[in-house]
């Protein structure tokens, strides 16, 4: 059986997670920023599935969970590239600073 | 007849209340409504004093107020002491009623007035019948509106308003004394009750600083209430109110409720050999300095009430003295020969329509009644021989003198010196010589006014033997039943009387001399000394110094105040408010519209809380 | 029926609301009456509530609880059961509010005739107004009485910002967030000590805090928590009653509001802060308290001279009148430092008679506001030959406001100043000087006002009093003379509440 | 060091390192493949943790088709460098600094933290249980699933759909 301790999974999806959460608060093209936000939701997942196997109850939830997650993230995917899209075709930009009508 | 001494002050109040809520329907009837509460309020002190006499008191109380396990009463008490005030002060207060029906004749606010008389008349007598020192205070004050209230009378004249306003005020301060006294004393003996508080004395369970510093606490309430210095520049100044007034309240009464109260409260003073020095030494200043004054004034009124500051502080130095009967005697004997002096003196004016006695002279032809009862009250109060005024000021220099305190007794002598002359200054310049302005229409004042005056003209002369060395001493002895047992006798030596009686005939010559016979200079003394007498004609600058002193120092406090509460107090908020616009202002930068950005405040503030929660661990752990 | 006597009380202004919903705006006369008399009810009802109301018995009396909130909390220490309450009941203290509290709101609905303009939304609010006052003085639990006490603060707002005088937008925002963020304040220390304690009701949380040392201890209630607790209810309520620095507002509020609102408001909403110190500072902790008792002292007597000498210096009568509740306010705190029945019941008599003689006063200048379109000093004087009634009654509240005996005011001095000189005779003794002070600053405003000659010829000031007028202020004056003759009647009421009080200081 | 261990070295060494090059990267191509790295690791985690199930579906979903959809998205619009402006540098290091300070609380949490590893064999027949688990506990969640993709599916279309209407209004 594995000898790596649950902390190394958690240490590694924390890395992860705080890559992507920096790239989604600094990066200026929003495909990025979404690329970004998949990094996260991978973090979480690694955290899902190590629970899964390394807790006082370990059972098949976290995976099952992670697997509605990856489900949930592709449509999530679809949709942002979609409303992406759309916003370009209104304005020709990508860039994330200039989508500032929540302001107005 | 004593269980219903509580109805004397009641008839009084019932004057007030009728005359105050039926004020437009009353008119001509209002003098007969308040004559005629006075006088039941006479008929009824005149059956108690007759009781009395033979050496009943009587005490009753009922529960005002409980408070924890302390039960505070009111009630009344008869005793020596008020039997004799409750007569003084309803027969002063009926005479004044009769007399202000001719004097304030025409007045359209006549029922306002008698309606005022008898608040007065009530407070004073609730005052006096008041068996605890709550009461008194409660009393105290109310005569003290009384008195506002009168002296305001004139409403419409702004000196009116000044001395009505310096009158509650300057008394006022002597009130706060005397509260904060009481209230040490119910500390000291848990009661309010003179009984129980002498009681405490006699048993010594109160300290002896305890005991100096209530008694010079209870001395301030009687030195702001009787005109004694430094709060007597009220007095004079109240003369702007109606002459009756001045003759009731400010001359016979509520003046004397300060020795009266030192009376009452004797025994906790006799404690004290400092608080008696006090007294002493006040009382002596007073009435030198007050007589000094009146040398000088011009205004018929004033002088009077110099006068009577000056005749008060005599009261205060026989009290001071331990001459408790001398005391007494003389706030009798006072109340009676001032109370005339003043309504001769509001005849006079009356007549002439001046108060200046530089415009009078000659109306002793003219004033065929007035005249001679000025005379009269004059010669009292200049302790002329087998006038009251002479036993009674015997009594106090002989007090005085018994005391031991030389000092003060020359003090006395001179002051009895300046006494005689200024009155008679005063007598010449009104009645002798010729008229020095234009009179018309001179003429003697009605019944309704004459025949007070007569009255007090006759008590003036014989009050005085209710106590004199020759016939016996029965208000010395009378006095000495009460539960006050200190009324002592002073028998001084026969070169006392001898020596007041010659001082007061030199200042009687020397006023004739100058005002009537006109052989010495009038204005010698401003010549000789003109700063001397400009002092004594400015009144020895109290009121100048107390304008540069305290109402300034008060006025800046308050201005000082006023800046501190706009600029600081105000400023400190408007400071915080504009630090929170600030706040928001910059808050306001962060909504730009942004996701990245809210996103990066929302993880800002993440991070503090997790900061928080890590460093702090927690509030529930 | 009489178990229900309370909340019908607390909830009768509620009726009029519902019956001025159908009265139409513009019929001024019906609006008027339905005021007057949906005004009427609650002192019908406060006065049957009092006549039931038992004096000899020190506890809550006519109470009345509901179940109404419940939930249970896990915690490190076990399960915890939160319930709240709806508990209402009235002890003397509440009751003497109350009465005051529904007398005044009668008083003031009639002074409220001359609005003219917006009269249905006004009555409206001044009944959400009164029931919450009610519901304040009866709460028997925090929760309730927090939701009563915001309740007043809303409809206030509106009453000032639309009634007022020139500037009155201003004094409502002043208000506003003064009281907000005292209430905020009160907020957090009753969520704090119903988290701690598991309980909002008073004699629970009574309870609870006189427990020993040790128990306190193991709740987690360590003793600094309970100053902090302490100092955060006192200061809420500083900011209502208000103490010196943060009366500002009161300033503003009393200056531009419509006089029938300072009525209420300095009559009645001033005495809430003065009923919460009571309540939850003497009531809950007591201990504590008595360590605080030299600085309130202080905060008192510095009150009491701080607005006597600026009411030396104001040229506005409102202005005067507002500083001297400052000053009459500090009295209040001079008699809870005592903590003796002297004092407290000084400090109970002041709220009282202060919220009569401030009606009056204010109530009065609004009368003279209408005359002459001015509270400015310089522009009056010789009142009292052409509205000689008006001048009476204003020498009268003058003279009940400087504590002339035989008026209301001079019983709670005397009372305050009594209890304060037995444990601080310096500081007492000091606070005295504001005494002089007051009758210097009545004195010139009131005689100011009434004598002297009338500065313009002719008629300046029009008729004197009507009767409707004249009635609110006559009751009024009344009353002042009535609790100042035989104070017994208010102290009758108090003296069982006292004694529990008294038990709770432990002598 | 065991054979499992060396594993999860190198599969986290590959995975930060995807992730890395993607921050630091300036070219988006660039940056999309090295993710494609760092989800490819991110599945070989998931196998040593007994989940070949998820890995698999990792690879296909993850590093199959959002990578191409990510793509897909770059390829349709414009990306010329000169026309990027920077990030503000005031909010790059106030983000920075609140993820290090998120980062090193977290890590002073878990530092320390671990479970006992569970007897249960989860790499036994993991597939099939998944199966089984799907359609017996978790039957509602996955239909519900699936209604959310068919939204998203319908919903992204629409989306993208050029609007004829609105491209002529020419407003903004």
């Amino acid at each position: 059986m594995s000898s790596v301790p649950l902390s190394m999974y958690l240490m590694l999806a924390l890395i992860l997670f705080c890559i992507g959460l920096f790239g989604a608060l600094t990066k200026k093209n929003a495909v990025i920023v979404l690329i970004s936000i998949e990094l996260m939701l991978n973090a979480v997942n690694i955290n899902l599935v190590a629970f899964s196997k390394y807790s006082l109850h370990p059972g098949l939830s976290g995976q099952i969970f992670t697997l509605f997650t990856i489900a949930v993230a592709a449509a999530e995917a679809a949709v942002g590239l979609a409303i992406l899209i759309a916003l370009y075709r209104n304005r020709p930009t990508v860039s994330v600073d200039e989508m500032d009508t929540m302001k107005h | 007849m004593l269980q219903n001494a509580w109805l004397i002050p009641l008839f009084p109040l019932l004057s007030f209340i009728v005359l105050t809520a039926f004020r437009r329907h009353t008119g001509r009837l209002a003098a007969v409504i308040g004559l005629a509460a006075t006088g039941a309020s006479l008929l009824m002190a005149l059956m108690v004093f007759a009781e009395q006499w033979q050496g009943n008191s009587f005490k009753a109380e009922i529960t005002w107020l409980e408070i924890g396990d302390k039960i505070i009463t009111m009630g009344y008490e008869v005793n020596p002491l008020n039997a004799l005030m409750l007569v003084i002060v309803t027969l002063v207060s009926f005479l004044v009623h009769l007399y202000s029906k001719g004097y304030m004749e025409g007045d359209s606010r006549i029922s306002v007035f008698y309606a005022y008389l008898g608040l007065f008349t009530f407070a004073m007598l609730g005052l006096v019948l008041s068996p605890n020192l709550l009461q008194v205070y409660i009393f105290w004050e109310l005569v003290g509106l009384g008195s506002f209230l009168l002296i305001g009378y004139y409403y419409f004249k702004p000196e009116a308003k000044a001395a009505a306003k310096k009158a509650f005020i300057m008394t006022r301060i002597g009130d706060v004394g005397l509260f904060i006294g009481i209230i040490l004393l119910f500390w000291q003996t848990g009661s309010f009750e003179y009984d129980e508080i002498f009681k405490a004395v006699a048993n010594q369970e109160i300290s002896q600083t305890m005991i100096t510093l209530t008694a010079l606490l209870v001395f301030v309430g009687a030195i702001g209430k009787s005109g004694q210095l430094p709060l007597h520049t009220w007095l004079p100044d109240a003369m702007e109110g109606p002459t009756p007034v001045s003759a009731l309240i400010h001359a016979a009464t509520m003046v004397a409720a300060g020795v009266y109260l030192v009376a009452s409260a004797f025994p906790l003073f006799e404690a004290s050999q400092t608080a008696l020095t006090t007294v002493a030494a006040v009382g002596g200043a007073t009435a030198i300095f007050a007589a000094s004054i009146g040398l000088m004034q011009k205004d018929i009124k004033r002088v009077l009430a110099y006068s009577t500051v000056s005749q008060l502080g005599y009261m205060m130095l026989a009290l001071g003295s331990a001459g408790y009967t001398a005391g007494i005697f003389h706030l009798t004997t006072h109340a009676f020969f001032k109370a005339l002096l003043f309504l001769a003196a509001g005849s006079v004016i009356h007549a002439v329509h001046t108060q200046n006695i530089e415009e009078m002279g000659g109306l002793w032809k003219k004033l065929r009644l007035t005249g001679p009862l000025f005379l009269i009250g004059a010669l009292a109060i200049s302790g002329f021989p087998l006038l009251s005024g002479f036993f009674s000021k015997d009594e106090i220099l002989a007090a005085v003198y018994a005391d031991g305190r030389y000092g003060l007794f020359v003090l006395a002598l001179i002051a009895a010196f300046m006494t005689s002359f200024y009155m008679f200054r005063l007598f010449f310049m009104v009645f002798s010589g010729q008229p020095r302005s234009k009179q018309d229409g001179v003429h003697e004042s009605g019944w309704t006014m004459t025949l007070p005056m007569i009255v007090l003209g006759v008590l003036a002369v014989v009050a005085g033997y209710v106590n004199t060395p020759w016939f016996g001493t029965f208000l010395n002895d009378y006095l000495a039943q009460g539960p006050v047992e200190l009324a002592h006798e002073h028998h001084g030596p026969l070169w006392i009387p001898i020596a007041a009686t010659t001082v007061s005939l030199l200042g009687i010559l020397l006023a004739y001399l100058m005002y009537a016979k006109k052989s010495l200079s009038r204005d010698w003394l401003s010549r000789s000394f003109p700063s001397v007498s400009d002092i004594i004609y400015n009144k020895w600058f109290v009121d100048e110094a107390y304008e540069a002193t305290f109402i300034k120092g008060t006025k800046a406090a308050s201005c000082g105040g006023t800046l501190i509460d706009r600029y600081i107090v105000e400023g400190a908020a408007e400071g915080t408010v504009s630090a929170v616009q600030l706040l928001a202002k910059s808050g306001n930068k962060v909504q730009d519209g942004k996701v990245q950005t809210y996103g990066t405040v929302v993880i800002l503030g993440l991070a503090v809380i997790f900061a928080v929660v890590a460093l702090t661990g927690g509030y529930f752990s | 029926m009489s178990s229900m006597l309370l909340t019908l009380l607390i909830f009768s202004p509620l009726l009029s609301v519902l019956i001025l919903l159908f009265v139409p705006s513009d019929d001024e006369k019906t609006l008027k009456m339905t005021g007057v008399l949906g005004a009427l009810l609650p002192l019908i009802a406060a006065v049957t509530a009092f006549t039931a109301f038992d004096t000899a018995e020190s506890g809550v009396q006519l109470e009345e609880v509901y179940q109404w909130i419940t939930y249970e909390v896990f915690q490190a220490n076990g399960e915890l059961n939160y319930s709240i309450q709806y508990h209402i009941g009235a002890d003397g203290l509440s009751m003497i509010l109350i009465l005051l509290t529904a007398f005044i709101a009668f008083l003031a609905s009639i002074a409220s005739f001359s609005i003219k303009e917006k009269l249905k939304s006004f009555y409206i609010l001044f009944f959400i107004l009164e029931l919450g006052m009610l519901g304040v003085f009866s709460a028997q639990n925090l929760f309730l009485f927090f939701v009563f006490f915001e309740l007043t603060l809303v409809p206030m707002f509106f009453l000032i910002g639309r009634y007022g005088y020139l500037n009155r937008e201003k004094a409502a925002w002043s208000f506003l967030i003064y009281n907000g963020i005292g209430s905020a304040i009160l907020l957090i220390a009753f969520v704090a000590l119903f988290m701690k304690s598991g309980s909002m009701a008073f004699d629970q949380l009574k309870a609870v805090f006189a427990l020993p040392e040790a128990d306190l201890k193991e709740m987690y209630l360590t003793e600094n928590f309970r100053m902090g607790i302490l100092i955060a209810i006192l200061a809420a309520f500083a900011v209502k009653l208000p103490v010196v620095p943060l009366h500002t507002w009161m300033l503003r509020v009393h200056a531009e509001a419509h006089p029938a609102i300072v009525m209420i408001h300095s009559g009645i909403l001033l005495k809430i802060g003065a009923y919460g110190m009571i309540r939850f500072g003497l009531g809950i902790f007591p201990e504590e308290f008595k360590s605080l008792a030299g600085v309130i002292a202080v905060l008192g007597v510095v009150n009491l001279l701080y607005g006597a000498f600026l009411a030396l210096s104001q040229s506005d009568m409102k202005k005067v009148l507002a500083y001297s509740s400052v000053s009459h306010m500090g009295i209040v705190l001079i008699g809870l430092a005592a903590l003796n029945e002297y004092g407290i019941q000084g400090a109970v008599f002041q709220t009282v008679s202060h919220g009569l003689i401030s009606a009056l006063l204010f109530f009065l200048v609004g009368v003279l506001y209408n005359r002459r379109g001015s509270s400015q000093l310089h522009d009056f004087g010789g009142l009292a030959s052409q509205m000689p009634v008006a001048a009476g009654l204003l020498l009268a509240g003058g003279l009940a406001s400087l504590g002339l005996p035989g008026m209301s005011g001079f019983i709670s001095e005397f009372m305050a100043f009594l209890g304060l000189f037995e444990v601080m005779p310096v500081t007492a003794a000091v606070g005295t000087i504001g005494l002089i002070l007051t009758a210097v600053y009545v004195l010139r405003a009131v005689l100011g006002v009434t004598f002297g000659r009338v500065k313009r010829e002719g008629t300046v000031y029009g008729a004197d009093m009507t009767a409707a007028e004249r009635f609110p202020a006559f009751m009024l004056l009344a009353a002042i003379i009535i609790i100042g003759c035989y104070p017994a009647l208010l102290s009758g009421l108090l003296g069982a509440t006292l004694e529990s009080i008294k038990l709770g200081l432990g002598g | 060091m065991n054979g499992d261990m060396i594993a999860f070295f190198i599969l986290a060494l590959c995975a930060i390192a995807g992730g890395v090059m993607m921050i630091s990267s300036t070219n988006v191509v660039h940056m999309v493949v090295s993710l494609i790295f760092t989800f490819l690791a991110v599945a070989g985690i998931y196998v040593t943790l007994s989940a070949e199930f998820v890995a698999g579906v990792q690879v296909l979903i993850y590093s199959g088709a959002i990578t191409i959809i990510m793509l897909f998205g770059i390829m349709l619009t414009r990306h010329d460098k000169e026309n990027e402006k920077k990030t503000p540098k005031l909010r790059q290091f106030a983000a920075g600094g609140a993820i290090l300070v998120f980062f090193l609380i977290m890590y002073g949490k878990i530092k320390d933290l671990n479970f006992p590893q569970g007897d249960v064999e989860l790499h036994v027949d993991n597939t099939k249980k998944i199966g089984i688990e799907l359609y017996s506990n978790y039957v509602i969640p996955f239909e519900l699933m699936s209604v959310l993709l068919l939204v998203a599916l319908i919903g992204a279309v629409v989306l993208a759909k050029k609007d004829e209407k609105e491209e002529g209004g020419g407003k903004e």
